[in-house]
């Protein structure tokens, strides 16, 4: 038995791993494209910052991780998928069999159609190498102009504000974070960095770049404003990466499709993580998430269901990301911006506290916060589970921070 | 160590905070909480001065063990000059609020002046800043602490607040902090009301450190805890039935004061006790107590948490009653049942939540409404007085009513809300008034227990059982058994219980850790966390210390030896039944010697001797 | 048989002793706020629970962690942040379904129940055995783990 | 007294009192062991609401007819 996965991060390194727990003969190989050592995307801000060496980027701490478990991790980017004959081609040329394919090849940062987005100083901060060149050219005093206030541009902000660049961020919606905290959040995120001296531009667009002026760019946006800067980042966004599929046979959409089971419309062949259009939790339809948990549970899954004679069904993945803008931490889980239920929502404009919660019922299937560090997570126990909350729905309609003491309550039975 | 040695300095006429530093001088001399905060009170405001005008000041302040591990370490005291006494108040609080201050980073915090609209301090570790209290004025501590809650949006948020009483000027408002603990006598918040202060709320995560020895603190606290875990009263006595655990006993040894203290004995004493508060009830078959709860760091947990019967009459119309709450302790159910003679546990549970939610002292409330009472049955009040209720002894329904209309002030509220001393006055019987400097007894007849006779009469505070508890001798053998009934050796024995307890009260502890606790297990806990040397001695000469400035105090309020005597009633009227059938308070055959053992002169002044020997301010 | 920390909230007097120990454990002073363990007031109950990690084998914190930072004490069964590979990211904050793994900003990690190597202090300074560490099948723990079973995040067994 | 009160026959827990009749001559200690109260718990004992040292309490003789008896185990309040 041979177990194919293509793609490095952290789907592919969990679904390898499990692979190998409940397969212990089978030959496992995991087929990535960077020339990298497995690591996490979510750590490269932090490596930014310098508060972990290039090392803590690493899924795997230990040097001989994958030697130790068997696992064959190869740097070689898969070009080309032949379903019939159950065959992949790599970059090099050469060809290689498989008995079950995981593709979880993830994503890669989208690129608006402008004017100038090729140039030598505008970069994206997407890989590891991107976050080198960014540490290498962000410098004090530098002019930077963070394009795209989503959540990986904001996750980049700390980092590059720590840097002492002087920062512009600029977002097409009218406040930041939009695809995951509301107006009244996203806007106490973008005052938040206003007052922390970061130059927030919502509602505008970059329409062009060029070469040229006193610094190395020239940027100008929808209304006819321009501003030089030495540092463009993009980060508007990411999108599967499916472009390698084409003619495969295998079904996509925005990503790639999946039944139940997280298996493609192709025998044999799953797919996990960013890459995969998978079953979410709070709508029942089949979304792309891009997030860790996401990325940790379908690798979890599809390694089970790739081991004959195991087979379980998905149940859905809650939508939820945590965010850290320059010190203020924000959480969003499930349909955060609400279903026709109920609201109940606490604004503390001027402490940059918010916690909003939405209700189907007397079931919580959605909430987004500003501010709120403990015991967040059961926000997420508490939309996973259905847990229906009775008399303490009308309390947390009064008082949604006490969604702990109604979490005990209710799902725990201990009050 | 163990203080943060930073304090609060709150202007409320200004609206300005300073942050200072503590006087460390002052803290060797005097440890913490009671008597650092009282030194501090001498030395600000004049003692003459009218007690809720802003010349006054409240200090809110913790003790060095506050907020530690050390067992009972949660205490919060309050401290300025009492306007239902004159003298000096000083009220103790457990619950989480005091714990809470510490570890937002300050010992203490001094209010003073008076703020021109409502105002509540807002405390987040080293952020503190007065808000708008206008949306809270005129509500209960209940409705206020939910407020508070919300906009701060913090379930962990701490609140000591006022109710309405003390809005209203009720002599004995208490400041409640945690729904249901609070600093409860001399009407500290009738003085916080004064200055326009309706709330302080504080949030502290910067924790508790600055020990001393860590590692023999750890070891001294935890001897200090199996101590308490294996004394019998501490280890298995309060927690199963709390201080309500006397009510048989004291009314067995009689030494009950019963319907204003004319008996000594109660007869439905039985149906209010602690046993009672576990006898499942008719209507839906749940006892009046629910559980034993601690304040912080408390391995003893005394505390109640009770229900009131849903078909009771005082509350079977108000749902918002129907939950748990701070249940009876022994001496609210004693001033509010059996000094009114009333043995419906319901109602005093009712009345006591009421207590709790708009800030009222119970033993005063239920003293103050035992005078009425008495006067009200001798023709001296009437319906026409009380807006029509019949205030007669034995009646629920009147004990639930005056609740209801001193929470509010209304009517016949603001009455019974100037205590018993001032309403017996005022209605032309002032020899009614069960008082001693103006402050209304404990539950504990001084005719049965002779020891409590002195108590009450030298209290600093005015009648108060938590200055000295000889009970604890005289009835319980804790340390050692006396006679209740003998008055030689009284003077020592008072003098003891007097010092020890200001040097427990200015520790951070609670009193009821020396039901098992000698001053021999208390010291080394001390000892570890503070610097400087706080051998037993040490901490015995700052509770003589603390005692002798808070008479230093009264003095300079003008407040004398004439003042530390007893309603004629106990020193005149035998006692009617039990053990101390005919007997009186015979004051006379201890005060002298108390005097003496003092360092006093025989009219009870202080000479200069002893102000200089105990270097106390001139 | 492994152990594990057994809550029994009808024994807990709310006196945070146990919170003290944690923090005293992890931190070196006396801070609630900064505790592992939580006891939760339910005032209109008359009520106090302590509440910590379960040590779930479904671990959803550890499957979480994109850096490998929370590993699986063999020993105890306990689920331990490592606060030198932690960078901070708080994804298992959200991740974990009962609250208990929470972000301290003070150190820009992530903290939560380690059972103190198998001797957890929250136990040791419970002064009525509302804390207890056991075996593992001890009553109590069984009841949340059934919990954890329901919460399972979208992996139940069958089709 | 909750803590012994079980001791007591049933249905006479509310009143905490019991009416009882002894022998002449009976001692403290005699009672205390006919209600099976375990000695640590029978800390405080009066007889008419007066304190009877434990050294007494073997005493015979000291109870008459119509006394009352009361037995505590270790409380304290305030």
């Amino acid at each position: 038995m041979h177990h194919v996965i293509i793609g490095a991060g952290p789907a592919g390194v969990v679904a390898a791993e499990n692979l190998r727990k409940l397969d212990p003969t089978a030959k496992i190989s995991i087929y990535g494209a960077e020339r990298e050592v497995p690591y996490s995307r979510m750590a490269i801000p932090y490596f930014l910052i310098e508060n972990v060496p290039e090392q803590g980027t690493h899924l795997r701490k230990n040097d001989r991780h994958y030697d130790l478990m068997n696992i064959e991790v190869h740097q070689q980017r898969v070009d080309k998928i032949d379903a019939a004959a159950k065959a992949l081609s790599l970059e090099d040329g050469s060809t290689v069999n498989y008995d079950k394919l995981l593709i979880a090849t993830g994503s890669h940062p989208v690129r608006p159609p402008i004017p100038g987005m090729e140039l030598e100083n505008v970069h994206s901060c997407w890989t590891l190498e991107d976050g080198r060149a960014i540490a290498e050219k962000a410098k004090p005093g530098n002019t930077v102009v963070l394009m795209g206030a989503g959540f990986i541009g904001c996750i980049i902000l700390e980092s590059l504000a720590i840097r002492g660049v002087d920062l512009t961020v600029v977002e097409a919606e009218n406040r930041m974070v939009p695809r995951m905290m509301n107006e009244i959040s996203g806007n106490l995120i973008k005052r938040w960095c206003e007052e922390k001296g970061v130059n927030v531009r919502t509602s505008t667009r970059v329409d062009g770049i060029e070469e040229g002026g006193d610094k190395a760019l020239k940027l100008s946006f929808n209304d006819g404003s321009t501003m030089e800067a030495d540092v463009v980042i993009c980060a508007t966004g990411v999108r599967p990466n499916i472009a390698f599929l084409e003619g495969s046979g295998i079904n996509t959409d925005e990503g790639i499709l999946v039944n139940p089971y997280l298996e493609t419309s192709q025998a044999d062949i799953f797919a996990a993580g960013d890459v995969c259009q998978g079953l979410d939790f709070s709508t029942g339809s089949y979304m792309v998430q891009a997030i860790q948990p996401t990325a940790a549970d379908h690798g979890m899954l599809a390694a089970n269901n790739m081991v004959d004679g195991r087979e379980q069904r998905h149940r859905g993945c809650v939508n939820m990301n945590v965010l850290d803008t320059m010190g203020l931490i924000s959480a969003s889980f499930g349909l955060w911006e609400g279903s026709g239920g109920d609201r109940s929502a606490l604004e503390d404009y001027d402490n940059y506290r918010y916690l909003e919660l939405q209700f189907e019922d007397d079931v919580l299937v959605g909430a987004n916060s500003l501010g709120l560090t403990q015991h967040v997570g059961v926000l997420r126990g508490l939309i996973q589970s259905r847990t229906r909350l009775g008399k303490w729905k009308e309390k947390l309609m009064q008082d949604p921070t006490r969604v702990m003491e109604a979490y005990l309550a209710c799902a725990q039975a201990q009050a | 160590m163990a203080w943060t040695k930073k304090y609060l300095r709150v202007n409320l006429t200004e609206g300005t905070i300073k942050v200072e530093d503590l006087n460390m001088a002052w803290a060797n001399e005097y440890l913490g909480q009671r008597g650092l905060a009282t030194r501090y009170l001498i030395d600000e405001i004049d003692p003459k001065c009218d007690a809720l005008s802003p010349e006054n000041k409240m200090i809110m302040t913790t003790g060095p063990l506050t907020g530690t591990m050390a067992s009972t370490g949660g205490r919060y005291s309050v401290v300025c000059k009492s306007p239902l006494t004159g003298a000096v108040a000083c009220s103790n609080s457990g619950g989480l609020f005091g714990a809470e201050l510490k570890s937002a980073g300050w010992d203490m915090i001094i209010f003073e002046g008076k703020s021109a609209s409502p105002v509540y301090l807002s405390i987040q570790n080293e952020k503190a800043e007065l808000l708008s209290a206008e949306a809270l004025w005129g509500k209960s501590v209940w409705e206020a602490d939910a407020i508070l809650h919300k906009t701060h949006q913090d379930p962990q948020l701490k609140v000591a607040a006022v109710g309405r009483s003390a809005e209203q000027g009720c002599l004995y408002a208490a400041i409640v902090n945690d729904m249901h603990r609070a600093a409860g006598r001399s009407g500290v918040g009738t003085v916080m009301a004064s200055k326009n202060l309706k709330a302080v709320v504080v949030r502290g995560t910067r924790g508790v450190g600055n020990i001393k020895d860590m590692p023999r603190f750890m070891d001294a606290t935890n001897a200090g805890k199996a101590v308490l875990a294996e004394n019998p009263v501490t280890g298995q006595g309060l927690p199963a039935l709390g201080t309500q655990v006397l009510m048989n006993v004291i009314n067995e040894v009689g030494a009950m004061p019963t319907r204003n203290m004319r008996e000594t004995q109660f007869e439905g004493a039985h149906k209010i006790a602690g046993e009672a508060m576990l006898e499942p009830r008719k209507s839906d078959g749940k006892p009046n107590l629910t559980r034993n709860g601690g304040c912080f760091g408390c391995t003893i947990a005394c505390g109640r948490i009770s229900t009131i019967d849903r078909t009771h009459f005082s509350v079977q119309d108000k749902p918002e009653y129907w939950g748990n709450s701070g249940g009876l302790e022994y001496e609210a159910a004693w001033a509010m049942g059996s000094d009114c003679g009333v043995d419906d546990l319901d109602a005093l549970t009712y009345a006591n939540f009421l207590c709790n939610e708009d800030g009222m002292d119970p033993i005063s409330f239920g003293a103050t409404l035992a005078a009425a009472m008495e006067m009200f049955e001798d023709g001296d009040l009437t319906t026409e007085q009380t807006g029509g209720m019949e205030l007669k002894f034995g009646s629920a329904e009147a004990l639930c009513w005056a609740a209801e209309v001193v929470a509010t002030g209304e009517g016949f509220g603001a009455d019974l809300g100037l205590g018993s001393k001032r309403l017996c006055e005022k209605y032309g019987r002032p020899e009614l008034s069960m008082t001693v400097k103006g402050q209304e007894f404990p539950a504990y007849d001084p005719r049965g227990m002779q020891g409590m006779g002195l108590t009450y009469a030298t209290s600093n505070r005015g009648a108060c059982h938590l200055r000295s508890y000889t009970v604890s001798s005289e009835v319980l053998g804790v340390p050692v058994k006396t006679d209740p009934l003998e008055t030689d050796g009284k003077a020592d024995l008072v003098k003891a219980f007097q010092d020890a307890t200001a040097a427990v009260d200015s520790a951070g502890l609670c009193i009821f850790t020396t039901f098992a606790w000698s001053m021999e297990d208390i010291a080394p806990q001390v000892d570890a966390a503070c610097e400087g040397e706080w051998s037993v001695e040490k901490m015995l000469e700052v509770g003589e210390r603390v005692w002798q400035l808070e008479r230093q105090f009264n003095q300079a309020a003008g407040i004398g030896g004439d003042q530390d005597t007893l309603p004629k009633r106990l020193l005149t009227e035998g006692a009617g039944s039990g053990p101390a059938q005919g007997k009186v308070a015979e004051l006379d055959k201890m005060l002298p010697q108390y005097y003496e053992l003092r360092g006093w002169n025989t009219d009870g002044s202080m000479t200069d001797a002893t102000r200089q020997k105990w270097n106390l301010p001139a | 048989m492994q152990k594990s920390l057994t809550i029994d909230p009808e024994k807990c007097t709310g006196c945070l002793q146990c919170e003290m120990a944690c923090s005293y454990q992890s931190d070196g002073l006396f801070n609630p706020s900064k505790s592992r363990i939580k006891v939760f007031n339910f005032h209109e109950e008359g009520r106090f629970v302590p509440y910590t990690c379960t040590q779930c084998d479904e671990a959803w914190c550890l499957h979480a962690c994109p850096v490998d930072a929370i590993t699986l004490d063999a020993s105890t069964g306990a689920k331990i942040v490592n606060a030198d590979t932690c960078v901070g990211c708080k994804v298992c904050t959200i991740a974990c379904p009962f609250g208990t793994v929470n972000y301290n900003s003070d150190t820009g990690k992530v903290a939560k129940c380690d059972l103190c190597a198998g001797d957890p202090a929250c136990a040791k300074a419970c002064p009525t055995d509302a804390i207890t560490y056991v075996d593992a099948d001890a009553t109590g723990y069984e009841r949340m783990k059934e919990w954890a079973a329901k919460t399972d995040a979208g992996m139940t067994a069958g089709a | 007294m909750a803590t012994i009160a079980h001791l007591m026959p049933p249905g006479e827990k509310i009143a905490n009192r019991i009416d009882i009749e002894v022998d002449e001559g009976v001692t403290l200690e005699d009672i205390i062991t006919r209600f099976k109260v375990a000695p640590e718990l029978a800390h405080l004992v009066l007889v008419n609401g007066v304190y009877i040292e434990p050294h007494e309490r073997e005493t015979s003789g000291l109870i008459k007819e119509n006394d009352v008896v009361a037995i505590w185990p270790p409380v304290a309040g305030g």
